[in-house]
This record gives C-alpha cells, structure tokens and sequence, in this order.
C-alpha cells in the first residue's frame, strides 16, 4: 500500500561528486516490494520547491525499517536533499510503481543488469534479490568519467562487473553497448535502467530476448492522477492508448512502450 | 457546519479536487474515502478519446507548476460507462468537467454526461490553455463565450458552471455575459499561461512549450477575481487556484467563493482534502463562526453576516 | 562580453533595476557605485507630485509580493531638477519612467523628462495597476495604447520604450499595436493584479485592496509573453519579472529579451544587480558562448548563432 | 553604515508565550547607533517567504559583536525564524532607520518609556543607554495577558516598571495610558513603542511635552526606496508630504508624521 510519512535520515553521504547516498527508517519499509519501485520526495517544508522529487529505491532491509537510494544532487530540490542531516525527516510517498519482475527469471539463468549514470542505483537491490534467489548475475554500468563512478564494489561481491566510462577514465571507454559486444556477454533476461537514449540502443540491440526497461519522465503526482507522465503502447504508437510511468511502469517489458 | 447548497449541488462540505488534478478518483480512492470529499471535478471528457500532447508536461516553476497534459481522456462514452460507473459507489456528487474544440463538441459531451447519475452539475472548460484548436477563444471573448453557454444550458440535464480563465483583461465582463448566457454558477480560475525555458538547451521545458501554471503562485490572481466578478454577479462561485491548506480555503471563502477546489496541492499531500475537511471546523470556531457560509464574500460584504445560502 | 546596443542606450551591461524598485538610486548608492550599473529605470514621474495610496501597500505572497504605492513620487520638475541632477555623478544612462492619467500628462511629462542630460530613453508606464483614473485602459486596448505611443513619440527628444501590461488576453495584439505606432523598443512586464485578504479581518491586506503581483511567482508568465512577443515583433525587449540571479536573466535573454530589468529582488537583497553582473560572463562562459547577445532569444531561433545586436 | 552580514546565532530561546529572544553575532554590530533602529531579516534561503522581516534591535553588545532581538513568532516568517538553533546563520541587513534621540534627555532628568507588546524590547536597550547616561528612568509596559509578560526583571533592575496586562492577570489591570494617569507617573521626555492606537492615545494625552515615537508599518525595502512605508506629514496631513518609516523613522517627534 502506498503511504506517506515523515521517515528519519539514518545515514547520509556523498559517495561520487554531486552523488548521495540516503538511508532513511520508517514503516513505509514494509511496503516495498519488487526493486525498480521508487519513491516521492518533500525536500522542504515550504513551497518552494513545490513538488515531489522521485528517486528510485536503491536497497531494502525491511528488519531495520530502513531503505536507501542514491541520487545526483543538481537542482534545487535535490540540493536541498542533499543538506539534511541525520535525525532530520523527509516527507516521503511510495513506494510508488511496479518494479522489475523477479519472477521472469529462474534460479540459474543469467540475467545481464545493464545500468547508466544515476539508473545504476535500483540495480543493486535488483542484484541482491536475483542471487539470493540463485540467479547468475552480471553487471555492466556506465558513467560519463572517472569521479562519477559509484557502487562497483557492492556491485562486484555480486557478481561479474563491467564499469565503463564515456570518456575511458575509468574502465572499459565506451557505452555499455559496445561493452556487452565486446565482451560477448551472453544473459536468459536483461535488466536495465537509465538515459533514454541508452535504454533505445539496448531495446534495439537485445529487445528479441526479455528485456526490461525502467523509464524516467517529469512527474506531477506521481500516482497516476496527472497523466504527466504518459507513453504511448508499442501496439498503438501514435494512438490514445497509454501507460502510465509512474503507476504502470517505471519498468516496461521491451516493446510494451514507445521510449 | 460546513453544508453548503449551491445549484445541483447539496454539499457535505465546501472542499472539492480541481478538474484534471484527481484523474477520475481512482488513484486518491486509495489513499482515504473519497465520500468525505464535498464533491469531485472529475478530469475533462471529450467526445472522442484523446492522447494529449508530447512529454515532458509539467514543468516546475516557483511555488507553481506548469502543465500542458492537452486533454487526455478516454472520451465521454468510456468516461459514463466506467468512470462514473466506478464512482458510483461512493456517496459524492460528481462535477464534469465538459471540454471540446467547436460548440458542438461541447453540447455532445454535455448532453451525454449530464445524464449520469452520479453527475450533478457540469463545468464547461472553456479556458484550457493547452490545447491548440480553438479552446482558449471561448474563455477570452465574452460573446463566444456566452453563446457557447446558452447551447449547454439548453442540452444540460444539470445545472452548468462555466470556468473561467483569468488570461483577460476584464474577468468582470467576461463573467457577466457568462451569468446573462444562462449559468447557473462560475468555477474559478483556471491556469494561468507561462512558460520556462531550460539552461542548458535554452528551449521550452515542455514539449507543448507553453502550460497552464497553477499553484500558490497565482493565488493572489485568484482571489483578485473572485473578489471582483462575485460583486458583479448573482450567481455562486467555486473558487481555486493556489490552495493548500484551510487558510486559503477560508481566503477564497472571504473572496466571495462559496465552495473551493484544490488541485495541485493532491500531488503534494494526497490527504490535502480530507486534512482540510477536518480542520476546517475548528478554524472557522477559532475566528468566530458557527457556519462555513458565514465566510462567504465577508471581504466585501458589510459586517453583517450572511444567511445560510441556498438555491 | 556583455555591452549590448539598444536604441539610445549603449550598455555596459544589459542588467538594471527596474521601475519603482530602485526609487532614484539614491539609497543603493549607498551599497555599490551605480556606475556599473547597465542603466537605471528611475521610479516613475507624473507632472505634479503625488502621494500615492494610504498604507499598507505592500503584501507579501507565496514567491510574491502585492503593492500598490500609487505612483507616488515628487513631480516631473523636481524629478529632474534633484533627481536627475543628483544622478549626474554617475556613469550611467537613465532610462526614465513616465505615468499619467491622461494623454497630456504623458505628453507633459516625456517632453520635459526626456531632455534632461542622462535621460537616454523613456519608459511609457500604460500599465500600473495602482492607479484608479484611466492608467489601466491605457495598457489593455491596443488603440489607446496606440494613440499615447504616437503622441509621445512625438515630443520625445529620446527613444521611446513602452511596457507593457501582462493583464491582458492577447499580449501580442498589443506588442504590435505599440511598434505600429512607432515605438523603439518594450519593456514587459508589468505586475499582473492580485488580492490578498487578512484571516482575521477578512478585508484586503493592501489598503488599495488590489496590487501588483511581482516577484518569482510571475516569472513564467514574463517568460511566456516574451517569447510570443519577441517573434512577433522587430523592436528590441528590455525583460522583467521575478529575476533573482544569473540564471533568471539567462532565461529572459533566451525568451528573445535583449536586456533585463530587477525589481523585486532588490528588495530582498540590495546586492543583487552588481552580483548578476559580476557572476554572468563565467555563467555564460560555462554554457558555451562568447557574448551575451548570443543568448538573445535562442529559445525559439535555430540554433545559428545570433549576431552581435547593434541598432 | 547598512551592511548585509550573514550573522551566527550565538543564543535563541523561548521567552514567553510566542515570544522569542534571539542573538546574532556579526561585524554589523559594529555598525549599530541609537537604540530603536532595526533590522531586516532574511529567514529562508528561497523564495517562500520571499520579503525581508524587520525586527527592532533589543540589546547591543559591542564587545562580543553580538546584538540580541526579541520577536513575536506568528506568520510563516517568524516561525521559521523561530527554527534557528545555535551556529546556525541568519542574513541579516541592517542597521537601518533612525533610533530614538538619546541627546533630548539630560542626566539628572526624568525619562517615561512606554512599551506595548512587541514594542517593549527596543525599550530595552534605551533603558540602559539613558541610565549610562545619568538620566532616571520608569518604565510602563503593557501586554495582553499574564503569560506574554517578558523583560519585566531586565527592565526592573534599570528603573521603576510598571506591568499592565489588559485582561488584569498580571499586574496593573488596564491600558498603559490609565497606569501613568493612576501612578501619577511625571517626566521630561516619553520615549514609547508599541501598536499605534497605543501610540495615538499616548500622542493625544502627552504630545505636548517631549514625546518620541516608533512607528511600525509594512515594509518592502526597508532602506527607502520602495515608498511602501510612508506617512503623511504633520505640518502637511493630506498633501505630498512625507516621511518613510524604514529611513526617516521608525522614530519621529509627536506631531512629526500623521499617526
Ligand atoms: C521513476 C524515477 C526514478 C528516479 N530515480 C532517481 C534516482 O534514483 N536517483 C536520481 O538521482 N534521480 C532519479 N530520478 C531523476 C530525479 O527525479 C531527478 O533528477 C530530480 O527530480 C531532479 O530534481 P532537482 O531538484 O535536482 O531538479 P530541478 O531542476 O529543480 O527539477 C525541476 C522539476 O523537474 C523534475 N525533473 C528534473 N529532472 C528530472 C528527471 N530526470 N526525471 C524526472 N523528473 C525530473 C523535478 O522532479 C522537478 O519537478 C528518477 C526519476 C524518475 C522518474
Ligand atoms: C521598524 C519595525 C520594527 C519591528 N520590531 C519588531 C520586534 O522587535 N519584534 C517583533 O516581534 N516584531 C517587530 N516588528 C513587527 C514584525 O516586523 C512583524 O511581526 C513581522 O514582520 C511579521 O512577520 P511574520 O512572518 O510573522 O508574518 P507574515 O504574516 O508572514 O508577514 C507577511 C508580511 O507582512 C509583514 N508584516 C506582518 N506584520 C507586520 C507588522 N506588524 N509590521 C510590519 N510588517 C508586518 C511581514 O514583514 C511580511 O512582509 C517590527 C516592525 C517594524 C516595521
Ligand atoms: C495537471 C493539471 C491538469 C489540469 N487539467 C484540467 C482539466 O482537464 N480541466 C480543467 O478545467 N482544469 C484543469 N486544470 C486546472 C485546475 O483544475 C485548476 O483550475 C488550476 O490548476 C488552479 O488550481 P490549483 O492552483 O489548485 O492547481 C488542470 C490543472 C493541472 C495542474
Ligand atoms: C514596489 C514596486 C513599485 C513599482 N513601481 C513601478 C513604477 O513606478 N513604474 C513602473 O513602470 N513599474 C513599477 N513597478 C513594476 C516593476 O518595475 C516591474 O515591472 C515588476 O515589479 C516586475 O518585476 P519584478 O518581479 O522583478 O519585481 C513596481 C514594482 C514594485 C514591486
Ligand atoms: S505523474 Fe501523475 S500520472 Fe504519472
Ligand atoms: S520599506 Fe521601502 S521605502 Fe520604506
């Protein structure tokens, strides 16, 4: 069920430059289910900023009431994210949306995560929940430069982890596409999550095989109420029909959306 | 103490959702009981469905939002057949919010969906901002603007609000024909038009460029108008725009609004009409009255208080 | 990289105060030399001195401010003889403000006013909402609008700017209406109207009981009728309306204004108009481009880039 | 001269029913004259409340650089104020306007400092600057009810203070304006500051000795240049005429400025 509550900062950091980590405690942790859900935040009391701000569940450990994400601290409602401290409260809605189906892959396939920039953090909690259920999990995550990389440890005690970076500071130099080509990575199920554009080459590429894709859009309620956040289906592009990132998505079976 | 009656419409309480702010109730049902809800503006219906304009649709401004969704609804026959269906099980009376391109769109959707049981009264939207064909004529030239209500009128199995776009120079005389036209009541404002621009790419942040802003923003817009078109008129106002919480309310109240609609503030707190509903008690002891219609046009009115309105 | 040529006005810089909001530079003096100042839009000046409206005028709103000062100021010849004279010391061009309820009183005003020595151009205000005799007409019909452009622009020793009122259906309509009559330039916008209501006296906060909106809240409607108007029409834009920072007044360039007045801002840090000029070059350094003219009006120009303006 | 500081929060604390007393530390204190002047406070970084709030100086420390001011926490602004805890920085402008004339009153003379609510604390600081001086001094203060009393022991060790409350539940029960006709009270010059009927009794009853006055009114600028805060003047009380509140005041002789 969907709730809102005033849930405590319990550890806050910067992990990468503009990058932080935000653990917060609260019931609404026993709510959440698949990974790929994401959450709305208040960042102030006030109206200015005036809307909710989502940012996609990064981990879940539901004994201690906590969860964690991680986001790009950029404009104003993330910057001012970014200066509470712990034991201040955050307004939070969710969780909000359906998450990355589990089930669509079985104990010892592989399934490929393919993450870009600030999508990579709703894979983790993905990962986890895919070993633990004893699928084979590899990782390619991409990142414009050195100093923007987060996660590659936590990523790697899970599985293969291939980190690339636009500009070759860091890794393999490229986009994750050619990262998968180059290596011959070989999955039963692709996850993935990040930039538009990134998501369009891999449904391009790999949509024949199941692939799931986790989608942003600017967002008013967050709940299904505004139709800000509509796509059209892949069976009518151009038509009325439509879903909903928010309350349908964020994650889309390739093909079920146009990006 | 908050009843209100006003044409069509026999209110639990003054507090509504706006129009295209609550969708058809599905997703608030979730959240509380939507029988607690005075009533609902339900999201435009059109006569055949509409997708709407491109993404991105909102853009965030300060203390403001600007949209530009364009409309999108299943069209008025899928709106009566599952939407107000749905809705039927909760004990609200329904406004329907009747958009269209040419009169004729709008005397179609209004004779179908006025026939719903669960609708009450219509608001004609003759003044969203987003949608290219025609729409925002009808909101800036009062004699369009009263034609197109006298054909409602004449279709309409309810009573009809007209909505009003603050985008004119004189809301007065824009109202005024509206009320001669044969309305049974106003519904104020809609957005105002805006636009933002992003940094980096230095091009509008939504698709559709332009988008309505709504929000605290225009608040002082809104209660401007309705102070100045509820002297002018007889007939009752619902009045919106920028509230948030039970002092606005009781603002739009003193403006001369005898009910008033949240909209963007859903997408902020969820619970904001039923918060309100309950508090709203309390806050009208708190200053001295024993009835919401009390509040009603006190801005303007002599210190005699008003009579219990009914229509 | 940030002079900028505009019809009697060779600028260091495209940003200054805007009308009303800066009185006679007389107390910001106080805080930074004026000198760097692009050009000051002094407070407005009608023929005889005025008071303006009883207190309160000022309000305060969700990202807003309401006042209704009523164009109070000492007259035109003190307006010169003190003011102006005073403003001699400094090294920048005025760019005068003048108010009237009537044609003549313009007519009186722009002769006199435009020929004082640092007078560079002249700021027709048809559009103050604070005013009850006539003022506003003149902002909301095109021909009037018009008919006091003509009439000005015939006894102007200066360029003749006219701001425009953001109070109107068709913001376009009246741009034209303006250049036709031979204006050299706009400046928009101007407050829209707005109201607020104390909770516990339920009457208007503002004695003038409405006021001019300014401040952050109106910045999308500024940016929305720039951008119309600056398509539709060949004279340059001088920008305004809830301009903060540096950030605000790259996205007025970007509307298609080719200067940008602050208002509001001053009020609540009177270091803002040296502080945008000091941060803008490294600011548009950072977005790629070699001059502030490139920005001019990019939101809606194909991406070449724009030419150096020089009138 | 004015200077925009952002100053450090040294102490803030509850001192009466919505009444808080609050010390900033900053260069500007330096710059501080006549009590009766003011400050003008940013409370948010953004633009929700967007305007300044002015706030009259209680006390001046010029040792420490530390200045203190007593508010009434009501509207969104001072409520936020009211969050600051120690360390943390509030934008202050300021000092502005003109305090009351320290030089109108000799040692050895009689001075009467009239406070209504809110007006009290810039009374304060008058106090102890006149008794520095040599000059004697009683004090009358009003407040609505018992527990929106404040000042009363600070105020006491300076001079003979009278408390009236209007509801009678603390101390003289009554307008201040009875408590002096009652004591009897006799001086040479009133200094006064509180809501302007309070202002214009004290005006029509007293005017005719040396009277001086702090006015309050709705202020943008708070330096002069918006024209929000103007009154009319004695000599002229319907022309052109005028006086600004922020910078001419907020402290004028009785018959000065219209009331
Ligand atoms: C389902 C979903 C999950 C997300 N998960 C994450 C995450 O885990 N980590 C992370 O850093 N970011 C995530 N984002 C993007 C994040 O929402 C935006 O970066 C953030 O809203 C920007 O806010 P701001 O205050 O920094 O920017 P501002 O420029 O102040 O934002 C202005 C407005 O635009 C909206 N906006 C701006 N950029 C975006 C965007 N990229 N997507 C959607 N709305 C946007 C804001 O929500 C706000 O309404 C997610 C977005 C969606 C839709
Ligand atoms: C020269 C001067 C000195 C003052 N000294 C003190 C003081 O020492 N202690 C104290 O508690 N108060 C003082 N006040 C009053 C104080 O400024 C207001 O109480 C305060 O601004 C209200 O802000 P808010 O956020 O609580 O109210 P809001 O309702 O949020 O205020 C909205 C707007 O109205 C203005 N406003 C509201 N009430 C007043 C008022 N009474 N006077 C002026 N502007 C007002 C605010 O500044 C703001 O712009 C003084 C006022 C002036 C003019
Ligand atoms: C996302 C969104 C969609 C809207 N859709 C409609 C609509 O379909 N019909 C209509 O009459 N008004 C529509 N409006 C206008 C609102 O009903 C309301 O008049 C306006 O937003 C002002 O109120 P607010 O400030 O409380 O949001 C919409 C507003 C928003 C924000
Ligand atoms: C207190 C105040 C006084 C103003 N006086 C004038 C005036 O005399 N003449 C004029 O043309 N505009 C006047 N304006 C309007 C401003 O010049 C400007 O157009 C408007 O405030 C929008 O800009 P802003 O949001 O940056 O304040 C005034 C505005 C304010 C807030
Ligand atoms: S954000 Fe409102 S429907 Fe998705
Ligand atoms: S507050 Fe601006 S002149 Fe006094």
């Amino acid at each position: 069920m969907i709730k809102k509550e005033l849930m405590v900062v319990t550890k806050h950091e910067k992990i990468a430059e503009h990058i932080f980590q935000l653990t917060l405690q609260g019931e609404l942790v026993l709510e959440m289910g698949n990974p790929g859900q994401f959450v709305h935040l208040k960042v102030s009391e006030g109206s200015t900023p005036l809307l909710r701000r989502p940012i996609s569940i990064s981990e879940i450990n539901k004994d201690k009431k906590q969860f964690t994400m991680i986001y790009r601290a950029e404009g104003a409602g993330t910057q001012l994210l970014s200066k509470k401290v712990v034991e201040n409260v955050v307004d939070v809605l969710g969780p909000l949306g359906n998450g990355f189906p589990i089930d669509s892959v079985e104990s010892g396939q592989i399934a490929l995560l393919v993450g870009g920039g600030i999508g990579v953090p709703p894979l983790l909690e993905l990962s986890r929940q895919l070993v633990a259920k004893g699928v084979k999990v590899q990782h390619v995550l991409g990142f414009q430069t050195n100093n923007a990389v987060f996660l590659e440890e936590e990523f790697a005690k899970l599985g293969t982890t291939i980190i690339t970076t636009d500009d070759g500071s860091y890794g393999y130099k490229g986009f994750v596409t050619d990262a998968i080509k180059d290596h011959n990575l070989q999955f039963d199920t692709m996850f993935t999550c990040g930039p538009t554009p990134m998501l369009r080459a891999l449904e391009k590429l790999h949509g024949q095989k199941p692939l799931f894709l986790s989608l942003e859009e600017r967002m008013g309620c967050g709940v299904g109420a505004c139709f800000a956040c509509v796509c059209h289906t892949g069976d009518d592009p151009t038509g009325t029909s439509y879903k909903k990132v928010c309350s349908d998505g964020p994650v889309f079976k390739a093909g079920e959306v146009v990006l | 103490m908050l009843d209100i009656n006003l044409p069509g419409l026999s209110l639990k309480n003054p507090i509504m959702p706006a129009s295209g702010c609550f969708g058809f109730g599905r997703e608030y049902s979730k959240f509380y009981d939507l029988s607690q809800l005075g009533s609902i503006m339900i999201k435009a219906s059109t006569q055949e469905p509409r997708f709407g304009n491109p993404t991105p649709r909102v853009a965030e401004t300060e203390a403001g939002m600007l949209n530009a969704i364009g409309l999108q609804n299943p069209g008025v026959h899928k709106v009566i057949s599952e939407e107000l269906a749905w809705l039927e099980q909760y004990d609200v009376p329904i406004i329907a919010n009747v958009a269209g391109s040419q009169i004729e769109d709008y005397v179609y959707v209004a004779e179908k969906i006025s026939q719903a049981n669960n609708v009450h009264a219509l608001e004609l939207n003759i003044s969203c901002p987003n949608v290219k064909t025609g729409g925002i004529a009808f909101g800036t030239i009062p004699e369009v603007a009263a034609q197109l209500t006298k054909a409602v009128k004449e279709v309409s199995a309810v009573p009809v609000y007209v909505k009003l776009s603050p985008n004119v120079a004189n809301i007065v005389e824009m109202a005024k024909a509206i009320e001669d036209a044969g309305a049974d009541g106003l519904t104020m404002i809609n957005t105002l038009i805006g636009m933002r621009l992003g940094l980096k790419t230095g091009k509008p942040v939504i698709a559709n460029k332009t988008g309505g802003l709504s929000g605290p923003a225009i608040k002082p817009v809104a209660i401007r108008m309705i102070y100045e078109v509820s002297q002018a008129v007889s007939i009752p106002i619902i009045g919106m725009g920028g509230v948030q919480n039970v002092d606005d309310v009781i603002e739009f109240l003193y403006a001369g609004a005898s009910a008033v609609a949240v909209g963007t503030a859903n997408f902020v707190n969820p619970f904001v009409c039923p918060e309100i509903i309950e508090q709203l008690p309390a806050r009208l002891n708190e200053l001295g009255f024993e009835h919401v219609t009390e509040c009603i046009g006190r801005s303007w009115k002599a210190d005699a208080k008003t009579a219990h309105y009914s229509s």
